[in-house]
C-alpha cells in the first residue's frame, strides 16, 4: 500500500465531495461546499447541478467559487437570476442536497450560526442566518460540514439559527416544516455521521481513516448513537488529491 | 387572523403600504435627467436616521462609492437591513450604524466581521432584529406587491423566528402552520448596476441578486453605474431594463464603483485588498487608519480610483475570462 | 367657423385622449384606449407613460397597437418584463390613470364585464375581467370609456367585476381597497362625466357637441347628478382628426 | 386564521404544495435531451381531466401548434386556467373543456368570444370560477415559492370576489381587510418561446407575460419553441434563461408556433386569419368547418404551415420593423 500524505481537511473535502451524486441538485454555500463541488464535477458527478444562493445554476466550477455571488458560481451557468428564484426553487422542493455549515449543532442536527453566549449581550456575533436557515427548512437533505470538537457538538445551542430536527420526531412537521426534508448527513474531520431513522438523533456511521469511534466519541458534546456497523472511509485517493490540489484549489485559497 | 406565536424582534420599519402608495404617487414620472455626483446624491437623499439597504450578494456589485461617500459626509443613526458584506462592515466600522434588520453579516471566506462585534460592546449598534435572506427578499417582495404581508415557510420553529417580527398564523386553506413576514419598505435603496441612461433605466448583467425586489421596495433609490447609455440602447432592449427609471432618484457615474467587490464580466474582485480589511479590521486603530486612507482623506470616487492606481484597475479587468 | 365632419367614436377618442396629460403614467387597455393614448402622445403629452398590461412600459406608439400583448405595446418602450411586474407597479401606487371599459356601469362607477343576466345562465358571457379589476382596484383614478345608452348606464349591475365606488362613500376602504383610490371620469359618445366629491354617485359634467343634458338624461338608467355648470365639450380640432385618421390608425383598425 | 368572507368559487385545484414538493423531488434532473414531436408532447403528457394552462399574452407568443395537437388528439374533459385568447377559444370550440378559473376569454379588438356561449348553454363546460389577471398570476406566484396562499388588494368588494375561492382575512400588521387567494398548481403548462436548446433551457425575446410564474406553478411542462440552440449559447448568455431546463419535460421544436398570433421579433400577427375566426366562430356549422381544415384534416404543424404557405409566413415576417 502506498502512503499517501494529505492533511484533515482535504479529507473533508473529499468525505463531502463524495456524498454530492451526479445529476442531482445542490445548494452550494461558501467555503468546503465549494471545493467540494468542484472535486465532484471533475471527479464522479460532471453534471452535478450546483445552485448557488444569489442566482447561479448549473455553473461549471473551471475556477473555484469563493463568493456565492461571484462569477465563479454562475460561469457557463445554465440559468443566472436572482435570489428569489433560488429560494423559491427550494420552496417547491427541486434541491435534493443543502450544504450547511454552523459554529455549533445538536443531537437533532440543529445549527447555530447567529451567536455564541446571550443574544444581547454575545460573547461572540457569528454571521448570522443569510441563506442557512431557507437551506434547512426547504431542502430536501441536508448536509453539515463541520470541525469536530465539544465546543462545536453541544447538547444544547446558544442559539438555533437552522432548524435539523427541531425536538425530535415529528417537531419538523407540526412547525409547519415541509414533510421529508431534514439533516442527512454531517461530515466532520473526524466522521461521518447520519441520524436514527426513528429518534432523528445523530449517529455515528464513520470514522475519517485513522481516526477511532474513542475519538469521535471524546469530542462530541452529547451522547451520540452508534451505527450497528461503523466503518472507516477510504482514505482520500491519488486521483483526488491530484485534482483537489492541482485544478479546483490551485489559486491556493483553502488547501 | 388567528395568531399562533410571534417573534419578539422589533418592527423597525412598520409595513405602511398606504403611506408608501402615497408617497410613490407623488415621485416624479417625466424623464428627468437624473445624473448627480455621489457627494450630491447622498446629500440629497440620505439623512440621519434613514432605514437603507445596499444590494449585493457578497462582495460582488457592491455600490461601495456611495457607501464611501456615506462615511465620507458621516450620516449618523442609520438602519440598515444587513445582507451585507465589506459594505456594511465598513459603515459599521465608521460607527453609523443603530439598528439592523440583520441576516449575514461576514467577510465571506474570511470568516466573521470583527467590527460588528465593536459596534454591540459600544452600545452604538442597539438593535438587532433577526431574519433568513429568504425571509428578507420575500419582505422586499411583498413591499414590491404592494401587500403588507407575505406567507413563507423558513423560519418555522427556530429562534431565529423568535428574534424576528414575524408572526405564525394557521393557513386557511391548508390547516398547517405557516410564517408571515411584514412587508419592508426602505427609506433610502442604494444598487449599483452595470449601465444606466440619464433617466434611470438600468441594465445589469449575470446574476441580479436581490435588485429587482430591493429597487421596488425602497422610497428613494440611488443607482450607481459602471457607465451611462444613451435611453435609445435602452429602448432597443427594453427586456433588459430590470429597474425602470421611474424607481430612481438620483444615478451617479461610479466607473468601478464595486471595487474592492467584483462586477461580473467587467473586472475581478480585489483579493488582496479584501483580505487587507479582513487583517485591519481586527483593531480599531488600523480600522481607523484604513478609513482614513481610504474615505476620509480623499475628495470622491475618483480620487478613490487614482489612489488604488490605474495598472491595477487595469489587471483586475485583463483578468476577466472569456464567457464560454 | 369652419365646419368639421366627425364621427360620435372620433370624438369619444379625443375625448378621452385629452385626459391623458403628459408625464403621468396610465394603463391603457384594449381598443379605444389605445387610440387615445396614440393621439395624446402625438398631440400635447409626448412622454405620457403608457403601461400595457403584459409588460410594456413607455413605449413609443408609433404603430397602433392592436393588442395588449403586441410588440406595438412595448414598442422602442423603456421596460419590457412581465404582467406580475406591471400589476405590482399599480399595487405600489406608480399608476395615476387605468383606463377601462365594460358593459354596464352603475351610478358608482363599478363595472360589469362578466356576465348579462344570471351567472349560471347568462344571457351573454362577456370577456371577464382580465386585468379589468386589478385596474380598478390599484390605479389612483380610473376612466371608463363606454357607449352612453340605457342598458349600459344601469342601477344595479348584473354582475359587478370591477370597483367603482362600491355601495358609496368609505365602502372602497371598508373592503380594503387603497385608500385615496376610486372612479374618477366617465367618457361616452354623449358626455363626460365625474363624480360628487362627497356622494359618490356620477355626475354630468360636460356635453359631447351637440348633444344636450335631456340626451343624456335620456341615455342614462338612474339619476344622474348634475354639475353646477354643465358645459359643452370642443369638437375635435382639425389637427387631432388629421392625426387620428392619419397617424393613429392608418391601417384602419378602428376608425 | 380569522376568515371574514369567502368566495362560493370551487377550488378546482387545492393548493397542496406538500404534494407539488413530492412531485418536483421525482422530477428528472439530468441533462436528458427532451426534443419531441407536437404528437409525442401530447401524448405522453396531457391526459383526459388534467387541469392545463397555455402561457400567452393576447395573440402573442400562443403555443398553438401544441394546442392543435391537443384538439387533433381530442382529449376531453380538461380543466383550463382561462387567460386566454384565440387559443383557449379552439379548445373550446372543439368541446374539450370542462371547467375553468376564468378571468378573460374574448378575441381583444374583435370582442366576445362565440364559442364560450354555445359551451355553456351545451353543459360541456360546466365550472367557472372568476378571477382577476393580477390574482391568476399572483396563485401562479404562490404556487411558484411554495406556499398555499398569496395576500392580493384585488377583488375585494366585488362579485369578482364572491365568485372565486378567495378569503377575506385581517391583516395581523395593519388591521385592514385583505383578499387570499390560493396557490394554483397546473398539471401541465404549454409555453412557446424564442428559443430552447434540447435539455429545455429557454429564452423569451420583449415582454415575458406570465411565463416565469406559469412555468414555476406547472407540475409538467412542454415547450415549443421557434429554434433550437446549442446548449454552450445558453451558458454564454446564462441571465436570459427565464425557464430552466430542470422545469421542462418536453422541447418541441415549433418554427411559426404561434401563427396566426405574433412573436415579437420574428413575425407579425395574421390579421386576416383572426379576423376569419372571429366570423367564422360565430355559427357552428363554420366553426366545424374551420377546426376540419386548420386541424382535423391535417397531419402534424409541418403540414399546417404548408397550408398557410410559405409566401403568407414570409410575408409576416418580412413586415417586422426594426427594433428602433
Amino acid at each position: 500500500m502506498i502512503e499517501i500524505n494529505y492533511n484533515p481537511n482535504e479529507m473533508l473535502i473529499c468525505t463531502a465531495s463524495r456524498l454530492m451524486s451526479d445529476n442531482s441538485t445542490a445548494f452550494i454555500g461558501t467555503g468546503i461546499p465549494m471545493l467540494a463541488a468542484s472535486l465532484a464535477q471533475k471527479m464522479h458527478a460532471p453534471n452535478l447541478m450546483t445552485i448557488f444562493e444569489f442566482g447561479g445554476m448549473g455553473a461549471i466550477l473551471d475556477d473555484l467559487p469563493v463568493a456565492v455571488g461571484g462569477r465563479r458560481s454562475f460561469h457557463k451557468a445554465l440559468s443566472a437570476l436572482g435570489i428569489l428564484d433560488v429560494i423559491e426553487m427550494a420552496g417547491r422542493g427541486f434541491i435534493e442536497y443543502g450544504f450547511l455549515g454552523g459554529a455549533q449543532i445538536d443531537p437533532y442536527g440543529n445549527l447555530n450560526s447567529t451567536v455564541i453566549g446571550d443574544f444581547y449581550k454575545p460573547k461572540v456575533r457569528l454571521p448570522g442566518s443569510g441563506g442557512g436557515n431557507d437551506v434547512g427548512s426547504h431542502c430536501w437533505q441536508t448536509i453539515a460540514i463541520m470541525r469536530h470538537d465539544k465546543r462545536r457538538f453541544i447538547e444544547k445551542l446558544d442559539f438555533m439559527t437552522t432548524p435539523g430536527y427541531l425536538s425530535g420526531p415529528g417537531a419538523r412537521e407540526a412547525a409547519g416544516l415541509p414533510p421529508g426534508t431534514g439533516p442527512f448527513r454531517v461530515v466532520t474531520n473526524l466522521a461521518l455521521l447520519g441520524y436514527h431513522p426513528e429518534s432523528k438523533r445523530m449517529m455515528l456511521l464513520a470514522t475519517q481513516p485513522g481516526v477511532s469511534v474513542e475519538q469521535v466519541l471524546e469530542n462530541t458534546g452529547f451522547e451520540l448513537l452508534l451505527a450497528d456497523e461503523i466503518i472507516e472511509n477510504p482514505q482520500p485517493s491519488a486521483q483526488e488529491l491530484r485534482i483537489l490540489r492541482e485544478e479546483v484549489d490551485k489559486e491556493k485559497f483553502y488547501i | 387572523m388567528n395568531i399562533l406565536e410571534e417573534g419578539i424582534g422589533e418592527l423597525l420599519q412598520p409595513p405602511d403600504i398606504d403611506a408608501f402608495r402615497e408617497w410613490n404617487r407623488k415621485k416624479n414620472k417625466s424623464l428627468t435627467d437624473k445624473r448627480m455626483t455621489e457627494a450630491e446624491a447622498v446629500r440629497r437623499y440620505i439623512h440621519s436616521g434613514d432605514y437603507i439597504g445596499t444590494e449585493l450578494y457578497g462582495s460582488v456589485r457592491c455600490p461601495m462609492s456611495i457607501v464611501n461617500e456615506i462615511v465620507r459626509q458621516d450620516i449618523k443613526n442609520l438602519r440598515v437591513v444587513g445582507q451585507g458584506v465589506y459594505e456594511t462592515d465598513i459603515l459599521l466600522a465608521a460607527g453609523l450604524v443603530k439598528e439592523m434588520d440583520f441576516t449575514y453579516i461576514g467577510l465571506e471566506l474570511y470568516g466573521i466581521s470583527h467590527v460588528i462585534r465593536r459596534e454591540i460592546d459600544s452600545g452604538r449598534l442597539g438593535k438587532i432584529v433577526e431574519w433568513s435572506n429568504g425571509s428578507l427578499v420575500w419582505r422586499f417582495k411583498a413591499a414590491a406587491m404592494g401587500v403588507p404581508f407575505i406567507p413563507v415557510r423558513s423560519m418555522l420553529g427556530t429562534d431565529t423566528f423568535k428574534y424576528s417580527s414575524a408572526k405564525l398564523v394557521e393557513c386557511p386553506y391548508t390547516g398547517v402552520p405557516i410564517a408571515l413576514v411584514p412587508a419592508l419598505i426602505l427609506d433610502v435603496g442604494i444598487i449599483h448596476v452595470h449601465r444606466a441612461d440619464q433617466y434611470g433605466n438600468c441594465q445589469i448583467d449575470g446574476i441580479s441578486g436581490f435588485a429587482y425586489e430591493l429597487s421596488r421596495a425602497s422610497k428613494t433609490l440611488i443607482v450607481s453605474a459602471e457607465e451611462i447609455i444613451p435611453t435609445a440602447e435602452i429602448r432597443r432592449h427594453p427586456d433588459r431594463t430590470i429597474i425602470p427609471y421611474y424607481l430612481v432618484d438620483a444615478v451617479v457615474h461610479a466607473p468601478y464603483g464595486s471595487h474592492p467587490g467584483e462586477m461580473c464580466y467587467l473586472y475581478e474582485r480585489d483579493e488582496p485588498h479584501i483580505q487587507h480589511w479582513a487583517e485591519v479590521s481586527k483593531t480599531p486603530e488600523a480600522t481607523q487608519e484604513y478609513l482614513d486612507t481610504y474615505i476620509y482623506d480623499i475628495e470622491d470616487h475618483q480620487e478613490y480610483l487614482a489612489l488604488i492606481g490605474e495598472e491595477r484597475l487595469k489587471y483586475l479587468q485583463d483578468i476577466v475570462p472569456d464567457r464560454g
